[in-house]
């Protein structure tokens, strides 16, 4: 177990107030520091007639941001991703470490070629001449009856693409740290917020501090099977082992965090102990995070593995707008114990 | 304009269930805990009502996440709708879509849209059906002004202008992108004025007056009927609540603004102009009111008394022709 | 061996030419079809001018066309991927089969939110009002020295998609055959064209003849063990078994031709017979298709397997310029014959 | 026009080293088979160079797939940049970028750029980190005829003009993109006129004529160094070849309309304008033209000395920091 990856301290607050006062103590310690998105304060323009955050950020992470730092620091955008985003990739890379907010992950059609071609690719094209470090925060996640264009989780497509790195915390303190990481860092990062986080609290430092990229954690120690968890589904796998405990099986969860670069080291460590591997992941299973680590750790611990490294995923199927649909979409405890009794032959 | 008794009862009537459903259907949304993307178009009737009166069920609109309006107004039934927003199968979109969503093929509606902007080519492909079938039918792309600053609007201003495609751009412009005023995000006073640079005239029409949208529409739409191309038309209008019935719009609008709105209402700005003339009464009106107060109880009834999709039909409607097997294979699905 | 997906008949045209003949006989089947892109034709507006196919298309795979069918079905378009690939898609849902060729897929990031929010998602949000035979032609492949934004093979994304179909041809039969399947399909489909492709022949049919979508097949039967190529890299496997053929390893070469829906049965029932997987992927290892398919295998078929499910692909990078850099970058025979040899213990 | 005698010099200097750089370099390239996306400016030289003599290596310019004049223009070194086209180690992007990915830091040149439209948002950030720094610092956003229908071009310019960013977006219209004319492919007669559409000034500019380039570009810098926001610049000019070399322009356009532009030649009509004013002599010319041919020997020799990267080079400069490992693992690479 990881201990540094577990927080210290007493006082607990929001997943959505981490990441507001992450933005704010970053800002504070760098003045290079910029953040710009639609509705980041929100009114834009009408400051003067005491328009102050009127959404503060559509969850309330950048609330407050513009009455400490200015209009010039934290900039609320037209609807023009490939713009604004574009802009902060060239900002970061003349000089600034520039903050883009989208809305939510699933409009990265209208924006993806600024993160492909130039984020990813310009430090590499350029031979090493430029450091872009832009971080892109976006939001992840289905659940609410937001239907097929407000639900997505398409986080392996941004692994995919070399020159990229991502981040899914899973509460309020990774939430904290792995931002302060992702600014930090002179890399591009997309830190992945979900939604079902926001108002989710636990114990998180005041002081600033960051958590490694590329590094998972183990939230429960166990030895029969390891179950991988991304995001929120961490926490699902968490429950799911938690009733599995009570018919004696003794899950190890991992929580991910980093899904790039990945901690194979972690996971295969986990395998090697227990020889059963499920991940649980939100998103679609095609080409996905899921179909990665099994893939990796099939390949680099075969000969480790008791049963099929298999994967508990949203189907191949777009996310349905009817509850009574999405919650058979939706990964979730009763699908993760069928599997792990299964792969544990019960 | 050159409407009939029977064409204005149409436009109030239609106006008045827009309203209706707006402020009937979405606070029952939320109570059914569906509420999460749901926007309301009271304020601005006047638009779609006004537009879609100079349509067929044969002519396409693209629409957008405030999509109610377009969607009564093109001829989708109020009943369904309700069900789809709560999430029946008996939606028009089997519960599958919600709000955001809502189509209904047969009258030529192409779907609410959640993606700002989005609709905008789809409207322009249907145009283009429209001229290489010769089927003589027109589209209409409904945006926003907060749309207005989208790259597709005018990849797609351009393609439509020289390909001639008979659609209308029909921006409706309520002053805000979720509370982002139109005057700090658009870098032009009048959104129509970009029409110049896309060799297409651009109308600035009273979005709250329903003959000037009708009279703006019909003329964009005859000329894209004669072949001529495409028009830029921006309606200047208002909605009454928040982005969502999460935002409270008096944190960054005041109550004078909205009071100078509501006294330009669309149902009572058709009122004034036509109960003077004589032919059509207050009653009348009011009657076709309470008729648009008991189609909502109506269905709201029919809506809870839906069926709710079966689980397994989460699987449907993905493709005309995949293996069903290949959509859950490997992942441990409990159906 | 899937006979039917073998060509008959002894006329041999190119790839580029199949492609061409494809689209001249759907669109001379059914004057539903048109198709629309950068270049298709060429010189557009000017045909007065007695100008006509001035590219007739970047690889002229679509020259004559214009001529054939005029410019009402054969549209050349500005530089606006967004809005004709959009309007290809409003097109195939309300009466038209329209093909949209995006001239290389290393630009789909200013167009992809129409491919994932419109075409992929309209029929399921629409509860199934809707077809979209909508037809995206678009190109891939590295190899050429042309570096890292016209390079890409990024088909991993699409199969990622719930909605989306897509397919790899490898030859001129299966590029002829599954185009003609892919416009002929009611659902939308991503056809992918390697650019190394277009120059080499092979023996089609004239008339017209369609491919199953889905289907993968054998170009080499073998019983040790199984590679699966995709696109131009089921040659370089094949050349590799050709080699180790010499030295008494006996591959199996599986083409996969259809990404989406991928063809489980037939790579699974290869993988039962040679107990060995290797997944020969020109796209980047991250959330690949080599991760897709090496993690389906290693859940489906795991008793049968006696080595750890394998992959050569190119690294995690962009693509370099140098050729110095980009010999190294792409998977190559040397590779995959070290990959079997591991494999087999030699 | 304040330029003294060394300030035109170097303005005729920069243009014919242009000329001779895509005049040897090109073939030179090919014949050394890395010739798939190499594009010449030949033609195009004063539009870079009358803009980047308004500018210092401080400011910064964004470039396109036709982007050596741009390069040029702004201090890249020659040779290197022969070296990047042969793909050698000694090449500013040390053999990774190639043609179309050439970039210097050190000269705020943002890197050529493979997609169309694509550099524009990196100038617009350019400029943005320039004005929350207050350096001062002015960004040029290259794009072509073709580029302006991309939507991206439209946001930016949306984005600019409400943050009155120091941006100039500067068209160099050469009539086509790849083989489509712009009177096709652009719905209005001036990309230019668009500016009024973004509420900023729109200048239509000879581009053959680097006095007038000069002209508008000082112009627009000044516009944007004192803070009143972007301009729009569209220089018509003309490429004296095809798109790439694989190209032959004469399927899509004439021998008469080539030859009318090339009578036009930025290079010959420096000469007519600075010539008869009696300070700078033909010979002198003649003799930057000769250094120009005698620079184009050199870099081709440094580049062919050059070493070539080593293959495991290929992992370097993919991040600041990440694992090598993870970049190889598991994918059977060779070394
Ligand atoms: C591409 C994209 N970016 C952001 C959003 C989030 N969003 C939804 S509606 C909206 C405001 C739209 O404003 P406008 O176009 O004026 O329409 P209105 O809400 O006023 O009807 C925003 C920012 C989105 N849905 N799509
Ligand atoms: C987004 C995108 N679409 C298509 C292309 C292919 N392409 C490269 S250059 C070009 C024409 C560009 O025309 P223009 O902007 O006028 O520049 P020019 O070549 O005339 O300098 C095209 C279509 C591309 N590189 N990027
Ligand atoms: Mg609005
Ligand atoms: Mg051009």
């Amino acid at each position: 177990m990881t201990t540094t990856m577990q927080p210290t301290g007493t006082r607990e607050i929001q997943f959505r107030e981490a990441i507001n006062e992450c933005l704010r103590q970053e800002m504070e310690l760098d003045e290079n520091v910029i953040i710009m998105g639609e509705e980041i304060a929100g009114g834009a323009g009408r400051q003067d007639q005491g328009v102050e955050d009127a959404w503060g950020g559509p969850f309330r992470t950048t609330v407050g941001l513009i009455q400490q730092f200015g209009k010039e620091r934290v900039l609320d955008t037209p609807l023009s991703e490939a713009a604004f985003i574009g802009a902060a990739i060239g900002a970061s890379s003349t000089g600034l470490r520039a903050v883009a907010e989208l809305m939510f992950i699933d409009f990265i059609g209208v924006c993806m070629d600024q993160l492909i071609n130039n984020a990813a690719k310009m430090r590499y094209m350029f031979g090493g001449q430029v450091k872009v470090p832009f971080t892109m925060m976006t939001r992840i996640g289905a659940g609410f009856g937001a239907a097929a264009q407000h639900s997505e989780s398409y986080y392996s497509i941004f692994s995919h693409i070399p020159g990229l790195k991502g981040v899914c915390p899973s509460d309020a303190y990774t939430a904290k740290g792995l931002l302060a990481a992702s600014i930090r860092d002179d890399d591009p990062v997309v830190f992945f917020e979900h939604k079902g986080l926001y108002g989710i609290s636990g114990p998180v430092p005041e002081e600033p501090y960051v958590l490694p990229l590329g590094k998972a954690r183990t939230v429960r120690e166990g030895t029969d099977i390891t179950l991988v968890g991304i995001s929120k589904m961490t926490w699902t796998a968490f429950a799911a082992a938690e009733e599995l405990a009570k018919e004696g099986i003794n899950c190890e969860v991992i929580d991910l965090l980093s899904v790039s670069p990945i901690d194979y080291d972690h996971i295969n460590e986990s395998v090697q102990k227990t020889h059963r591997l499920i991940v649980v992941d939100e998103d679609t299973p095609v080409c996905s995070m899921a179909s990665e680590i099994c893939s990796r750790v099939a390949e680099e611990v075969f000969d480790y593995l008791d049963a099929p490294p298999s994967r508990v995923t949203a189907p191949h199927t777009p996310v349905p707008y009817s509850r009574a649909m999405e919650n058979e979409y939706m990964p979730n405890e009763t699908r993760i114990i069928a599997t792990v009794n299964k792969l544990m032959g019960r | 304009m050159d409407l009939d008794r029977e064409a204005l009862l149409k436009l109030y009537n239609t106006m008045t269930v827009i309203r209706h459903f707006e402020e009937r259907g979405i606070p029952e949304t939320g109570q059914r805990g569906m509420s999460a993307s749901v926007h309301s178009s009271a304020g601005q009737e006047a638009v779609p009502v006004g537009v879609c009166a100079n349509l067929s069920d044969e002519d396409y609109i693209g629409s957008t996440h405030r999509g109610h309006g377009h969607c009564i107004a093109k001829g989708v039934d109020v009943k369904q709708m309700m069900a789809e927003l709560f999430g029946r199968a008996t939606g028009p979109n089997k519960g599958k879509g919600g709000s955001m969503h809502i189509s209904d093929m047969s009258k030529g509606m192409l779907g609410t849209n959640g993606v700002v902007g989005a609709s905008i080519p789809l409207a322009l492909g249907a145009a283009l059906t429209s001229k290489v079938k010769g089927l003589n039918r027109v589209a209409v792309a409904f945006f926003g002004d907060g749309a207005s600053s989208q790259g597709v609007l005018h990849e797609s201003m351009n393609l439509a202008s020289i390909w001639k495609l008979p659609v209308i751009f029909l921006c409706e412009n309520n002053g805000y992108a979720m509370s982002t005023p139109s005057e700090y995000g658009v870098s032009t006073t009048h959104i129509s004025d970009r029409a110049q640079g896309y060799d297409m005239p651009g109308v600035l029409v009273d979005g709250m007056d329903v003959f000037a949208v009708y009279d703006a529409a019909a003329q964009a739409v005859a000329r894209a009927r004669s072949g001529e191309g495409p028009t830029l038309v921006e309606c200047q209008t208002y909605r009454y609540y928040g982005h969502t019935v999460f935002d409270n719009p008096l944190t960054y609008r005041s109550k004078e603004e909205e009071d100078h709105w509501r006294a330009r209402d669309p149902l009572n700005h058709f009122r004034t102009v036509v109960i003077p003339q004589g032919e059509i009464t207050a009653a009348e009106l009011d009657q076709l009111d309470a008729d648009a107060e008991a189609l909502m109880e109506e269905a709201v009834k029919f809506a809870d008394e839906s069926p709710l999709p079966k689980p397994e039909e989460l699987y449907d409607d993905v493709y005309v022709d995949y293996p069903k097997d290949m959509m859950k294979r490997g992942v441990n699905m409990s159906i």
